[in-house]
């Protein structure tokens, strides 16, 4: 079975070459190739699924080594991968919703003359999370993160004529690169301190080591998590990121791509658990992120934006839960899977709305289009109702059980933790329920677009609506299926370990806070979105302080760009005038230098015989002089 | 009388001629002072052959003559046509390369 | 005797360097196939040396030995490590590349007279700079190498000079008064380098009265030769000068972009791809190994220099408003990643180093001869006048794009492997410079996204439109190089099985061991 | 005879004297003065008697003989061993016939017929009144621009005495180096100092130039040989003799004891010292050296442009010959006296030359600096005071001097309506216009800035290192920045000719005859060989290493 393990990889990979590199003679079937590749490895990865369930606990991870790829010295790194039940999870949940999104395109970009380009990129991301997920070594792993983190820019960018799509996949691309130095950083640390960054020998020896080392490591660990998943401080760049085409949002921004960095945490549990200091520190990213999602989400308007502060702030909740050790480790992968469900499912919805709309994006211009886009209407409905955590679907379970562990945690921590996630669950609540009623219900607000033509909202074809659906049943039974009988737990639970803590407070009135929690943020929102009496106004009011730098995603950008991008321009521009004029200038200025003495000592060839003499005469002097004074010294 | 005194004689005639090479400006003048330069190298050379007693620096002497005889015809050769093309000796008048 | 495959492999350019010259003036096509073909026999016997290597043999393998100035003690001899054998195939595989890129080139203006053969002269001086930089990729004769490293620099000049781009903001004659600006700019350097150079050279033969790597090896070994400190310090000084001028080393720098930039884009890649790679070669063959305890010495001097290297020709970059100069930065930058490769002494850092050479010679030859057709295409070469690219040339913008990914080192393209690999060595030997280093991925990943941002994003420009997209010839210079980062990205074995053996002989002349993971040490 | 016999016979001056007895001469190993010489002779009575008409031809085939024959001895005597096993000193103590004077000979002899060549050069302006002429003046003794030099010109008239002239010189540049005296220095150094001045007035362009570099050159020469007269002169008082190996011996204090005559003079060191420092300045003068330069540029400029190749080339392999031999054989003994002297003027004269090069817009006076800073190269070999030392010399001496005549003889092929167009920025684009003719001066260029495989790096490489082993490390510093100070400028003409466009009214580049052509080319080929393979001659250099005493 081992062998499958490189299909998986090489389908989509595959595709990607063949749409790539083919050329026009494959846009007409691109899609369908690109698509049925991106099936085929889902499908492979079912059939190690069933296989893997055939087998005993202890049995079930597969290895396949390929070959050697780095062999300098001691630096030895394989192209191999690792098939354990934590990867074959992602696999399934990438190749799942990948190939409902690579159909989903098949419509969304119908009209697009670069379809076939957008397929491969799309095959590409594939192959570079699932490179990424079954990776056995760091180094391999940051191939694939590398790699998503290229396709990722190649689909923000896919617009690339739109200069604030070029922007938004740079930007993409350099705040990750930010993370991928702790990456990096990370796997140098391994490679110093245990000879080694292939994951079974490093995590097997956590022991032989420091504390403050593995503290480093981990926090480099998480400076990579935090950048790929957009985490405070590096969150920036996922709102931008908006300007890809939908599917994009809703695979790599919402999905899988996105959560790379919970994956890299629980990965390397065994390295956290052992340094509490970085664990910390990654519990306070995760709930700054948490509620700093939340609060961004809030103020947007633009209705993938709203859904991106969403994301953050739900990988937020990963982020904490990982951080919690092994009492989250699994609720954090847990939440991970249903996010992906009810999330993809969102942003399709958010595709499909935008579809109708003439491309339109402002929640301020929807209004009432539950009537005009019924499947459209009830598959975000599901979605918003798991996302919220309406108690039996998907999202209930799973933010329930990551309350329920940050409670856990115990003391001071598990109660602040505890309250925090409780106040995102209402926030979120809150936002959700917004997103929902300023674009399905109330008055119409649509306005004409650029060209003058009103939008006539209509529901989308099959190939969108179909993998909307099967995301909608996703998104409602999947948590529930996972928990009862905690058979998400015992599953992953070989790998990741579990440790159920000491909850301070039983995991009943837990439910009930939340449930209150829930009923709180949908109530507020409701009297401030729902009411007739105060219709959404189309023009957004200025609104509060709060508001207002929330809607500048809380000043980030400001900060980066007066200190790093205007700073940053200051400083090139400063140096490419020291290069010139300094170092440069030294150089040309020592010739110029000899050049002006040698105009000087030029004058002394005056023409004049007689002064030639004078030359000779004195330096016959000199001569015998200094002969002279040769002997006397 | 000393020898030493000649070779005192020798040296100070010539520091003139050496001088006049330097301040005089008809090129026949400055080639006189070379001249007067020569001879006062002939004197040393006497002298010191009285000194040493043996004939070497006589000799010498003698060639020196010779030697500035010869220097006259292609010094005055070339000074004339310089004269006869510029109608003028000053050997500051003779500045055209320079630089 | 064996057939001297090595005189072989760098004699054939230079015989095709001199036919190609005498074809006569009206037959400029000939001439042009004449030099592709001698180019390509010439990468023929560049991989039959690759063939013949045993990389686990002998050290110095190939060897010819001849007498040649016996009173300057200078022997003809040649011989190729590991380190040798990967950078001419290097150069012998991006010769015909050029060679092809450049292939209009030097076609001369309608004014010009008939007499003077700028074709001719293009190829022929490609053709001599191939054949000096192989030989003095093989000499193993410390004066032998240095009358190459210095020769090379003349027809260099000539092409600098002499074939300038003519893309260019301005009139002709601000053009080449820039261009012959840049090319006696890119000559002084180099020649006070290689002087300085010569000085130490001298020095060398004084102390250890011998020119010849392996004699003086010996007789360092068995102790016969015990150089002075000071001594030692001074001579490893004038070589590394002039090395880390033609590698180039901040703040030694400054040439570069002007000869870059003024150069075609096929002679800039002949600049930075081949030639520099002589520099870093030379540090690690001869600094190393003739001044082991001189180069330990001044390794923090020499660490530091590269990481702001790194830093500051990154951020340069980012500043140019000139596609080629950018490139030029970029490339310092990337040179400062080899030498710190090189001075961090460990095997990691010095295979990663030697991989950088080759990998960094594949992956600018990518993204410089693209922008040369870009810039063919549009007539300039500042990053303003162009937008919009990928819409009207979308190969253009899609090899432009891999070139610059691997410029920036992502992984799956072999820039990567050898710039972690340096990171790594660094970072095991000196964690400090290791972090500072790392940093460089970041500014590489912004000099090279805003340029593709400015140029190929983005509305289309009145100018860009229209603009065809690569021709057959030019993608038959691009692919096979993106193929080979392709390849040597995902297996690079093929080298690093080659250089490996060779770093290790190298690693033993500094008499430094790779640092023991702490996990191991502590046991 | 002791010298206290010889002062009361002095002081009494009487008694017989004793029969004096035929000076014993080895005419055949003075033959190659001797052809020359004799050719010099005759070929003032051709002048005297040959019709004008045929003068030119007979004097050419006369020169190119006696050169020929002269060099011919020169192989001989160094066949026979005279330059190794067999070295003497000849001529009464007069001549010395060692290594370094049959290299040196041999070496002045090619130049000079290679300069010989360039003189006999007569078809580089374009034809006027159906007469070919050279570089020489019609008729020496018109005043330019009158009447009177008009009818020569129309006449057809040519200079032919250059060449017995020319013969004249080489016979006293053949002397210098070997010469083993003191009195035989000074005389040989007049013997080619003489003709030399009259040859730089004998330009048939630019007369008043050339008229004056001559003055100029006269002056100067004849000031420097005064002091190098005085030198003598103290040279004597201190030695009581002129004969090198007497001098060598009291210098040393080998026979300090032996004559108590000469106690007073040779206990005073500062005859010594201020004689050698005089002699010296005679020699650096006729090297060139910073800062006895100064006549240089402006005789380099004016004189006949063949006449600046064969001065620039023989003169100073001549000039250096006979220093080498003054400070390896008459001053070791008192090297720590002159050592550090020549090193403030070695450094003065490598930078001096170079850096006042820069500037320079007349290619003549450009070349009249670089041989400046190469004077100064070549002294690096000389401080050095060892064998190495000398046979870097020789080599160098060699390799520059044809390097020197074929870079000259370029310079007169370009030309315009004035002549020569030496101008620099008249050779802007000449590349273009005549890519061999460019290629060629480009050789010589990158010979004279010392880029490997040319002559010139052999030559400064052989030179710098015997300075480092003789323990002149600073000295090679010194040298390597010069070298970078200079290639620039060499460098400037190579970007003046390739990469500037032509200019419209340009200079012509005329096609010589096959005498020119043969001058240039063995410039190349000497550049070319010893930059390549330059064993053979190395070998020469240093087998002819060692100063016979």
């Amino acid at each position: 079975m081992e062998n499958l393990i490189a299909l998986l990889i090489a389908a989509p990979l595959l595709g990607a070459a063949v749409l790539l590199c083919g050329g026009r003679r494959f846009d007409r079937v691109g899609h369908l190739l690109g698509t049925a590749l991106a099936a085929t490895s889902f499908v492979i990865g079912a059939a190690l699924f069933a296989n893997m369930l055939t087998k005993s606990v202890d049995d079930r991870a597969l290895h396949q080594k390929l070959f050697n790829w780095i062999d300098v010295g001691g630096f030895q790194a394989d192209i191999a991968f690792q098939l354990d039940q934590l990867s074959i999870t992602f696999v399934l949940l990438i190749s799942g919703v990948g190939t409902l999104i690579h159909v989903y395109s098949i419509g969304y970009m119908e009209h697009d003359e670069r379809r076939r380009r957008f397929f491969g990129y799309l095959n590409l991301f594939l192959a570079a999370m699932l490179l990424l997920v079954l990776a056995d070594n760091y180094l391999l792993l940051y191939f694939g993160w590398e790699g998503v983190g290229l396709a990722s820019y190649l689909l923000i960018g896919f617009w690339q004529h739109k200069p604030s799509a070029a922007t938004a996949a740079k930007k993409a691309f350099l705040v990750n690169r930010v993370g991928d130095i702790g990456l990096s950083i990370a796997i140098m640390l391994m490679f110093t301190t245990f000879g080694t960054f292939a994951f079974g020998p490093v995590l097997g020896s956590v022991g032989e080591t420091s504390e403050g080392m593995l503290t480093a490591i981990g926090l480099m660990l998480l400076l990579a998590a935090c950048g790929k998943s957009a985490q405070v401080p590096l969150q920036s760049w996922l709102g931008d990121a908006m300007e890809g085409p939908t599917p994009v949002s809703a695979l790599i921004h919402a999905a899988t791509m996105v959560t790379a960095g919970v994956y890299l945490i629980v990965r390397s549990g065994a390295i956290f658990n052992a340094a509490p200091d970085a664990q910390l520190v990654v519990v306070i990213v995760g709930a700054v992120t948490l509620m700093f999602g939340a609060i961004v989400g809030c103020a947007k308007d633009d209705i993938k934006k709203a859904l991106a502060g969403s994301t953050m702030s739900q990988i937020g909740y990963m982020i904490l839960a990982a951080g919690l050790g092994p009492i989250g480790y699994v609720f954090a992968i847990m939440h991970l899977v249903t996010h992906g469900f009810f999330k993809a499912g969102l942003f399709l919805g958010a595709g499909s709305v935008m579809h109708g709309m003439n491309d339109e994006v402002d929640m301020r211009k929807y209004g009432g289009l539950r009537k005009y886009m019924p499947v459209t209407f009830v598959t975000f409905g599901l979605g918003y109702l798991a996302i919220i955590g309406f108690p039996g679907l998907s999202g209930f379970f799973s933010k329930d059980m990551i309350i329920e562990a940050a409670f856990a945690k115990g003391g001071t921590e598990g109660w602040i933790l505890g309250s925090i996630t409780l106040l995102g669950a209402a926030i979120t609540a809150f936002y959700m329920t917004r997103v929902m009623l300023m674009t399905f219900f109330g008055e119409k607000r649509w306005q004409p677009d650029a060209e003058g033509h009103l939008p006539h909202p209509h529901e989308s074809p099959k190939s969108m609506t179909i993998p909307m659906i099967i995301l909608a049943f996703g998104s409602v039974f999947a948590g529930g299926f996972f928990s009862i009988g905690d058979r998400f737990l015992n599953w992953l639970e070989p790998v990741t370990g579990w440790d159920h803590g000491h909850a301070p407070i039983s995991a009943t009135t837990v439910t009930a806070a939340t449930v209150v929690a829930l009923l709180l943020g949908v109530s507020i929102a409701w009297v401030m979105y729902g009411r007739k009496a105060r219709p959404v106004p189309v023009v957004a009011p200025r609104g509060s302080v709060l508001t207002r730098a929330a809607r500048r995603d809380l000043l980030q950008d400001d900060f980066n760009h007066v200190v790093l991008v205007r700073g940053g321009e200051h400083l090139t521009r400063s140096l490419v005038y020291v290069d010139h004029t300094l170092v440069d200038g030294v150089v040309n200025g020592t010739a110029a230098s000899v050049g002006g003495l040698s105009g000087r000592l030029r004058k002394l060839q005056n023409g004049y015989a007689r002064s030639y003499a004078v030359s000779m005469f004195g330096g016959t002097a000199v001569l015998i002089a200094a002969t002279l004074l040769m002997r006397a010294v | 009388m000393s020898p030493v005194n000649y070779l005192y004689l020798a040296a100070l005639l010539f520091t003139i001629g050496a001088t006049g090479v330097l301040l005089r400006r008809n090129a026949i003048v400055v080639f006189m002072c070379i001249e007067l330069m020569l001879n006062a190298c002939n004197l040393a050379l006497v002298a010191f052959s009285r000194m040493h007693g043996n004939l070497d620096g006589q000799i010498i002497a003698f060639f020196t003559m010779v030697v500035a005889a010869a220097e006259v015809v292609v010094g005055l050769a070339i000074i004339v046509s310089l004269f006869r093309s510029r109608h003028s000796a000053s050997v500051d008048d003779a500045s055209l390369m320079k630089l | 005797m064996s057939f001297p495959l090595l005189t072989a492999t760098a004699v054939l350019p230079a015989v095709g360097a001199i036919v190609t010259a005498a074809v006569p003036a009206a037959r400029r096509t000939t001439a042009k196939w004449m030099a592709l073909g001698f180019s390509l026999a010439t990468f023929a016997l560049a991989v039959l040396v690759v063939a013949r290597f045993e990389p686990n043999g002998d050290r110095y393998q190939l060897v010819e030995s001849h007498s040649w100035i016996k009173d300057f003690g200078v022997r003809y001899e040649l011989g190729v490590d590991g380190i040798g054998v990967v950078l001419i195939a290097l150069t012998a595989l991006l010769v015909p590349f050029v060679i092809l890129a450049g292939w209009h080139d030097a076609d001369p203006l309608e004014n010009s007279s008939s007499r003077w053969r700028p074709t001719q002269g293009f190829f022929a001086l490609i053709l001599m700079v191939e054949a000096m930089v192989i030989l003095s990729f093989e000499a193993t004769d410390v004066f032998l190498f240095y009358i190459l490293f210095e020769a090379m620099l003349i027809p260099m000049y000539f092409l600098i000079g002499g074939f300038g781009d003519r893309a260019h903001s301005g009139s002709d004659a601000a053009a080449a008064t820039q261009r012959s600006y840049a090319a006696v700019k890119f000559l002084l350097y180099n020649l006070v380098g290689g002087l300085i150079m010569l000085a130490a050279v001298i020095g060398l033969y004084v102390v250890a009265g011998s020119f010849s790597l392996n004699e003086i090896a010996e007789a360092r070994a068995s102790g016969e030769l015990d150089m002075a400190t000071n001594t030692e310090r001074l001579l490893f000084l004038g070589f590394f000068f002039a090395f880390a001028i033609k590698a180039p080393l901040w703040p030694l720098h400054t040439w570069l972009p002007n000869a870059m930039g003024e150069a075609t884009a096929p002679v800039a890649v002949l600049i930075t791809a081949v030639v520099d790679k002589v520099g870093t070669f030379a540090m690690l063959r001869f600094c190393l190994q003739l001044f082991p305890e001189a180069s330990k010495w001044a390794t923090p001097v020499i660490v530091v220099l590269a990481l702001i290297s790194i830093v500051y020709g990154a951020l340069l970059a980012v500043g140019q408003r000139d596609i080629k100069r950018l490139i030029a930065y970029a490339s310092i930058s990337h040179f400062g990643f080899i030498i710190l490769g090189i001075f961090a002494m460990t095997s990691q850092g010095q295979s990663g180093a030697t991989l950088y050479m080759v990998n960094h010679g594949i992956s600018t030859a990518a993204l410089m001869l693209v922008a040369g057709f870009l810039i063919t295409r549009r007539g300039s070469r500042l990053i303003a006048d162009y937008g919009g690219v990928q819409k009207v040339a979308p190969v253009l913008a899609g090899t432009f794009l891999v070139g610059g990914l691997s410029t920036l080192s992502l992984p799956g393209l072999s820039p990567f492997v050898s710039e972690f690999l340096v990171l790594v060595g660094t970072f095991a030997r000196y964690p400090v410079a290791g972090i500072i280093a790392t940093s460089g991925i970041v500014l590489a990943a912004l000099y090279v996204l805003v340029l593709y941002q400015r140029t190929m994003t983005g509305p289309v420009k009145d100018e860009v439109r229209g603009m065809p997209d690569l021709r057959p010839r030019e993608l038959a210079v691009i692919t096979p190089l993106i193929a080979l980062l392709l390849f040597f990205g995902v297996f690079p074995k093929p080298l690093t099985d080659i250089v490996n053996p060779a770093v290790e002989h190298t690693m033993s002349d500094v008499e430094k061991k790779d640092p023991r993971p702490d996990v191991e040490a502590a046991k | 005879m002791s010298a206290t016999a010889v002062h009361s016979l002095w002081t009494t001056a009487a008694g017989p004297i004793d029969k004096i007895q035929a000076p014993d001469i080895e005419y055949a190993q003075l033959a190659p003065v001797l052809i020359v010489v004799g050719a010099a002779v005759v070929g003032l009575l051709v002048e005297a008697f040959m019709p004008r008409k045929a003068r030119y031809h007979a004097q050419v085939f006369l020169t190119v003989l006696a050169i020929v024959a002269s060099f011919a001895a020169v192989l001989g005597l160094a066949e026979a061993g005279y330059g190794t096993t067999k070295v003497r000193i000849a001529a009464m103590g007069a001549i010395a016939i060692d290594g370094p004077t049959l290299f040196l000979q041999g070496t002045i002899l090619l130049a000079s017929l290679v300069a010989v060549f360039t003189f006999a050069e007569r078809k580089l302006d374009p034809e006027t009144h159906g007469t070919k002429i050279d570089s020489f003046v019609a008729q020496a003794a018109a005043v330019p621009g009158s009447e009177n030099e008009k009818q020569a010109v129309k006449a057809g008239f040519t200079t032919t005495e250059v060449y017995p002239l020319t013969l004249f010189a080489i016979a006293g540049l053949l002397v210098f180096p070997a010469a083993n005296d003191l009195l035989t220095l000074f005389i040989s150094l007049e013997v080619f100092s003489l003709p030399l001045y009259l040859l730089c007035a004998l330009a048939r362009r630019k007369r008043l130039m050339s008229q004056e570099a001559a003055v100029k050159y006269f002056l100067l020469g004849a000031f420097s040989s005064a002091f190098l007269l005085f030198g003598i002169a103290l040279m004597y008082g201190y030695a009581g003799s002129v004969a090198y190996a007497r001098i060598a011996d009291v210098v040393d204090g080998s026979i300090r004891t032996i004559d108590p005559v000469l106690a007073d003079t040779m206990g005073n060191d500062a005859l010594l010292l201020i004689g050698s420092a005089m002699i010296l300045m005679g020699l650096l003068f006729k090297v060139g050296a910073v800062p006895f330069h100064m006549w240089t540029p402006d005789v380099y400029q004016g004189a006949p442009t063949p006449v600046t190749g064969f001065m620039a080339a023989a003169t100073k392999v001549a000039a250096f010959g006979a220093l080498l031999r003054l400070l390896y054989v008459v001053l070791p003994g008192m090297s720590w006296d002159w050592r550090p002297v020549m090193w403030g003027i070695t450094i003065a004269t490598m930078l001096g030359g170079a850096i006042v090069a820069i500037t320079q817009t007349d290619i003549k006076r450009l070349l009249a600096y670089s041989s400046i800073a190469h004077a100064g190269f070549i002294l690096a070999g000389v401080i050095a005071v060892t064998p190495e030392g000398v046979s870097s010399v020789l080599f160098y001496l060699g390799a520059y001097s044809f390097v020197t005549i074929g870079a000259f003889a370029v310079v007169t092929l370009v030309r315009d309506a004035g002549g020569e167009a030496t101008h620099l920025s008249k050779w802007a684009g000449l590349g273009r216009r005549s890519p061999l003719v460019a290629a060629v001066f480009a050789v010589f260029l990158l010979a004279f800035a010392g880029i490997p495989l040319t002559s010139g790096f052999s030559g400064k490489f052989a030179v710098f290192k015997a300075a480092a082993e003789g323990g002149a490390g600073a000295l090679v510093v010194v040298g390597v920045i010069s070298s970078a100070i200079a290639a620039f400028f060499y460098i400037r003409v190579i970007v003046l000719m390739f990469f500037s466009e032509p200019k419209a009214d340009g200079p012509t580049v005329a096609v010589p005859s096959v005498m020119t052509k043969m001058a240039i080319g063995m410039g190349v080929v000497v550049t070319v060989v010893l930059g390549v393979a330059p064993q053979y001659f190395l070998n020469l250099a240093s087998q002819a290493g060692v100063f016979v005493r």
